[in-house]
């Protein structure tokens, strides 16, 4: 966990309104799948937390949609240009090496962090299924770079304009896809649908935050079983066992 | 130069505190620097019982601040003793207790127990919290109440009171001068402005809560007029807050007459910010040909 | 998409109102803009003699937003009657006078004489300053004292009378209400922030008058929560005022409870910014899924 | 009098804390020696006044020095990059034709004004005496351009570290210049000690302001006969003739 001023080394859009960032830092040899960064953009309060999508020798890269105000202002960003990242941050997705296969399921800007992750178990020569769901043909992106990992990859549109028309769970079924060790992040709905079916694996979450360190309390979730108990998503998470927190 | 301010209770090394509420209980700084450096540190509000906050989103961005309605999540006054002033205890910086309740009594309460602390060095009354006992509304914003939890609360405690003011409030000179006569050794101004931001698609407010508080830079301004206003007007010191996020605001806050001061969100900005703030200000003073810190509080209107 | 919105005595063709003090008399913006373009425009604070304000500075600059103590400059009322609204006249915009006075009186004389202006559609009482009879505050600090100004302004006026409030009062509800209650016919809110900075150099204020009024984006959750409070308790309709700088801006004031909406300091930033407003309004409008202004208003409490 | 988003053509340092940019800007076509421009600096809320130092073909110069954020923010802007400029705003220099000679007096940032009545008055042909007042050596600024347009020049620095030592009066002294007709701009001291000197000619003056168009009654001074007459340093200034307003 540091501050550092990285260098971008390139800023492009590989899919409607989602632009993938690389960033030359240091801090990228303590980084870990499903950790996130804290991103300081010009003119705005608050950091921006943004998922690590991938680590390299000498930096990361960032995988963002433009939502609001913060993002427009980082797609706006050129390379060479220094940026000012804090991390990296929270929890991470453990890797189970006795494992021979695991289900990676993303949706939307959920996808990201799921690329490190995949990354680390086909070192292992793991069986890595990976599902991804997006509203329409025009958001999706790193279909082919999971391919090219060599995970069994499967796209579902919500409107169906590309791979199986429906949900995650939709493409799931439609795939028969049947190992139940999940990993998963992507908007609310789709988290409670897997939470619904899936008992092994780890989900992340995203929450408003503050200080992204745990300071601040802005974050917080309930534990879904202790009464009293709550979790910073910045500091405990953003990764938690499937099924222990309230959202 | 000389940064050392002595206050009531306080032997501060340095005029800089992080500010309740903005750095917990210190145990996430303490992994990026060493908290001896700092002159201080106000810890989270502290209430009686456990207290949960309340329901997320808790924060929203706005022009140059941010808004909170974090809803006082703390561990309660029992944990605190327990486990968090204990280990604040390893550093050699002052500590001030930030105490928070839903009524007078729990005021009392938490300080008659935080009293056998040898760590806390004097406590700092959150009267912005709005008071069930009184259909809600805060502490703070009415003379006779901000004067009668100052006695109670000067009656329990065996260290120096300070008492953090609202400013959301018509005069914040009478509320200033009530909480003098009822007895505090200092006071702390100010806590977060009331405000608010809608979702523009939903059209609701972004906060769970509703409104929440508005501090930063933003509201600087308003912190510097009232610190100006109250420090004429009143004989005990003043710990200057809102808005700090460089060494120039410490001195803009000097010299409307506070002896120290608090720096909140700009921590989440910054998480190193207090440091970096406390090596530059020897250098801004000197820019700016003040020679001590003394010398530079309250010159506006001397 | 229709923009009109109809309110007490203005027929406005959009909802946007360059805000008193902020535009003059329209005279320079009209070398920039057609200002038949404008819903309206709230024209500067009138007394009933001419006025030369504060010595300079008069402005400062804040993080988000700006402090000003003009102190009313205005050529008086006979003046402005005399040049300024006959020369507003050709214009096919909604005029709001705001009206200033150092006590009840000077409003009620200020009112009598531009009762007789065709041009003038709707007063606008400005009752932030400070008044001389009651030792210096604002007749907008105490709900008594509103309430007065308010029946007095009423009694005389021939056309609706709105009410501007300030923001620095302790319960906002309570003096909308109290002004209600006296026959106001609509609320204009909010009026800028009491503010302050000083000089690095001097550690004097940079303000010649001392402290200064703060408007901008810095205020605007500040304004938006007042509005939200005020409309759930009043029956009269809004005009929100604090921070606006773009189309979106104006679509969360709406939500807030707000009718229509006055910009201010924005107005210095940009010059073209209050058609650049009506421009991109249907567009927000749209784009959030918003069929019409009426939808929008009080959504956040509906 | 519009607002453009005029084009840095360069921006370099040319002398202590004194920066020199070229904007390209269609506005130059409506400009007069004496008149000002009200930038936008990014991250800062108010416009800030800077005098046109040249008008040319394309564009216009401006001559600035780093005294706070916003100046020192505008001293990194960088070249091909865009700024958001509003002019050209108030009075200007009135050139009287049928002098001979005219002596302009500088005071610091008070200088750049001069150099285009300086050569508006070179075109004519005119004598111009150039009296040049700065802190010390390293503040000197445009000594050379002014006498590449014909001018005569004398410099003061108040360190004596370079020309006359003292101010721009001990300079005017030393060097006996007679011609009584002055254009001035500078510090109020010095604004101050010509007023007492001269009777002929125009002053130009600063004053914080907001709009700068004449609307917002921040700029005001007051007449110095007229006990009930304001001005507008923004509309009816920044020029003024010599001993009309108070200040
Ligand atoms: C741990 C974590 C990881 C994330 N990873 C990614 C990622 O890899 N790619 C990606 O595109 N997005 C990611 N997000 C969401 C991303 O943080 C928001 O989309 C972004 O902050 C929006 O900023 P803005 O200025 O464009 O939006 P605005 O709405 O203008 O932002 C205003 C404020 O709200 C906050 N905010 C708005 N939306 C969100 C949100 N969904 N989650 C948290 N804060 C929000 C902003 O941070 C800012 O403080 C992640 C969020 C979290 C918490
Ligand atoms: C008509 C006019 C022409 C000017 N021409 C020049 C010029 O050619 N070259 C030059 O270097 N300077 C000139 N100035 C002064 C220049 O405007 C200020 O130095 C500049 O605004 C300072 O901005 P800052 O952000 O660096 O300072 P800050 O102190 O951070 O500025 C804060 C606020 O105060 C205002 N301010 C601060 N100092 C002054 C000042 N002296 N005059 C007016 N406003 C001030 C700023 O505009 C801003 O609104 C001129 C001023 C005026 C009024
Ligand atoms: C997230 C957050 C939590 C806060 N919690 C508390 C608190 O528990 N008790 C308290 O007295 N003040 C609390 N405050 C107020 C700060 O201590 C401080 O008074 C205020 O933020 C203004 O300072 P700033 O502008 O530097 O942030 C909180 C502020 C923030 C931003
Ligand atoms: C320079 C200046 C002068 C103002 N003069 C007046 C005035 O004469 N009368 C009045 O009622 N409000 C006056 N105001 C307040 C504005 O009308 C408005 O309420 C306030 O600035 C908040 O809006 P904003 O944030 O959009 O600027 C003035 C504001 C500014 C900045
Ligand atoms: S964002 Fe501050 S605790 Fe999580
Ligand atoms: S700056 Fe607004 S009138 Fe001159």
């Amino acid at each position: 966990m540091q501050e550092e001023k990285g260098i971008i080394q390139s800023n492009e859009k590989i899919a409607k309104d989602t632009y993938r960032m690389k960033i030359a830092a240091g801090m990228a040899k303590d980084m870990k799948p499903g950790q996130f960064v804290n991103i300081k953009i010009d003119g705005y309060m608050l950091r921006r937390p943004i998922s690590i999508s991938s680590i390299e020798a000498d930096g990361f890269v960032i995988v963002y949609k433009v939502v609001g105000d913060g993002t427009l202002a980082l797609a706006k960003k050129h390379a060479h240009h220094t940026i000012d990242v804090f991390g990296p941050l929270g929890s991470s997705y453990p890797i189970h090496e006795n494992r021979n296969e695991v289900l990676l399921i993303g949706g939307g800007v959920g996808v990201p962090p799921l690329y490190e992750l995949a990354k680390q178990y086909r070192v292992l020569r793991k069986e890595v299924h990976v599902v991804l769901g997006f509203n329409d043909k025009d958001s999706i992106f790193y279909e082919q770079e999971f391919k090219a990992l060599g995970c069994h990859v499967v796209v579902a549109t919500m409107d169906g304009s590309y791979g199986v028309k429906g949900t995650v769970m939709d493409a799931i079924q439609a795939h028969a896809i049947t190992c139940d060790f999940t990993y998963s992040c992507g908007p609310r709905p789709m988290l409670k649908a897997i939470e619904a079916a899936y008992q092994k694996g780890y989900m992340s979450f995203e929450s408003r935050m503050a200080c992204g360190i745990g300071a601040c309390m802005a974050c917080v979730a309930k534990d879904k079983k202790e009464a009293d108990l709550y979790h910073r998503i910045c500091k405990e998470g953003p990764v938690f066992p499937i099924g222990k927190v309230e959202f | 130069m000389d940064l050392h301010v002595k206050l009531p209770g306080l032997n501060l090394k340095n005029p800089i505190i992080p500010a309740s509420g903005c750095f917990g209980f210190g145990r996430e700084f303490a992994e990026l620097y060493d908290l001896s450096l700092l002159g201080g540190i106000a810890i989270k509000s502290a209430t009686p019982q456990k207290r949960f906050g309340n329901p997320t989103p808790r924060v929203a961005e706005t022009p140059s601040g941010m808004l909170n309605a974090i809803g006082l999540q703390n561990p309660g006054v029992d944990v605190i003793l327990e486990k968090e002033l204990p280990w604040l205890a390893q550093f050699d910086t002052e500590i001030i207790a930030n105490v928070a309740g839903a009524s007078e009594e729990e005021y009392v309460e938490v300080i008659e127990k935080l009293n056998a602390s040898q760590v806390v060095k004097a406590y700092e009354l959150n009267i912005s919290c709005p008071n069930v006992k009184h259909g809600g509304i805060g502490l703070g914003t009415t003379p006779e109440l901000a004067a009668k939890v100052t006695k109670m609360a000067k009656a329990a405690a065996n260290k120096p009171v300070y008492v953090k003011l609202s400013p959301n409030v018509t005069n914040i000179v009478e509320i200033a001068k009530a909480v003098e006569e009822a007895g505090a050794d200092g006071l702390v101004m100010i806590n977060t402005m009331m405000g608010m931001r809608l979702d523009l698609h939903t059209g609701k407010p972004i906060l769970a809560n509703v409104t929440g508080g508005l501090s930063g830079p933003a509201i600087k301004p308003v912190a510097i007029r009232m610190v100006y206003q109250v420090a004429q007007a009143v004989n005990i010191p003043i710990i200057g807050v809102g808005g700090i996020t460089r060494a120039e605001d410490v001195l803009e806050f000097l010299y409307a007459g506070a002896s120290a001061v608090e720096v909140g969100m700009q921590n989440f900005i910054d998480p190193y910010c207090c440091v970096k703030i406390i090596e530059e200000l020897p250098k801004v003073l000197e820019t700016y040909g003040v020679n001590s810190l003394q010398e530079a509080v309250g010159r506006s209107f001397k």
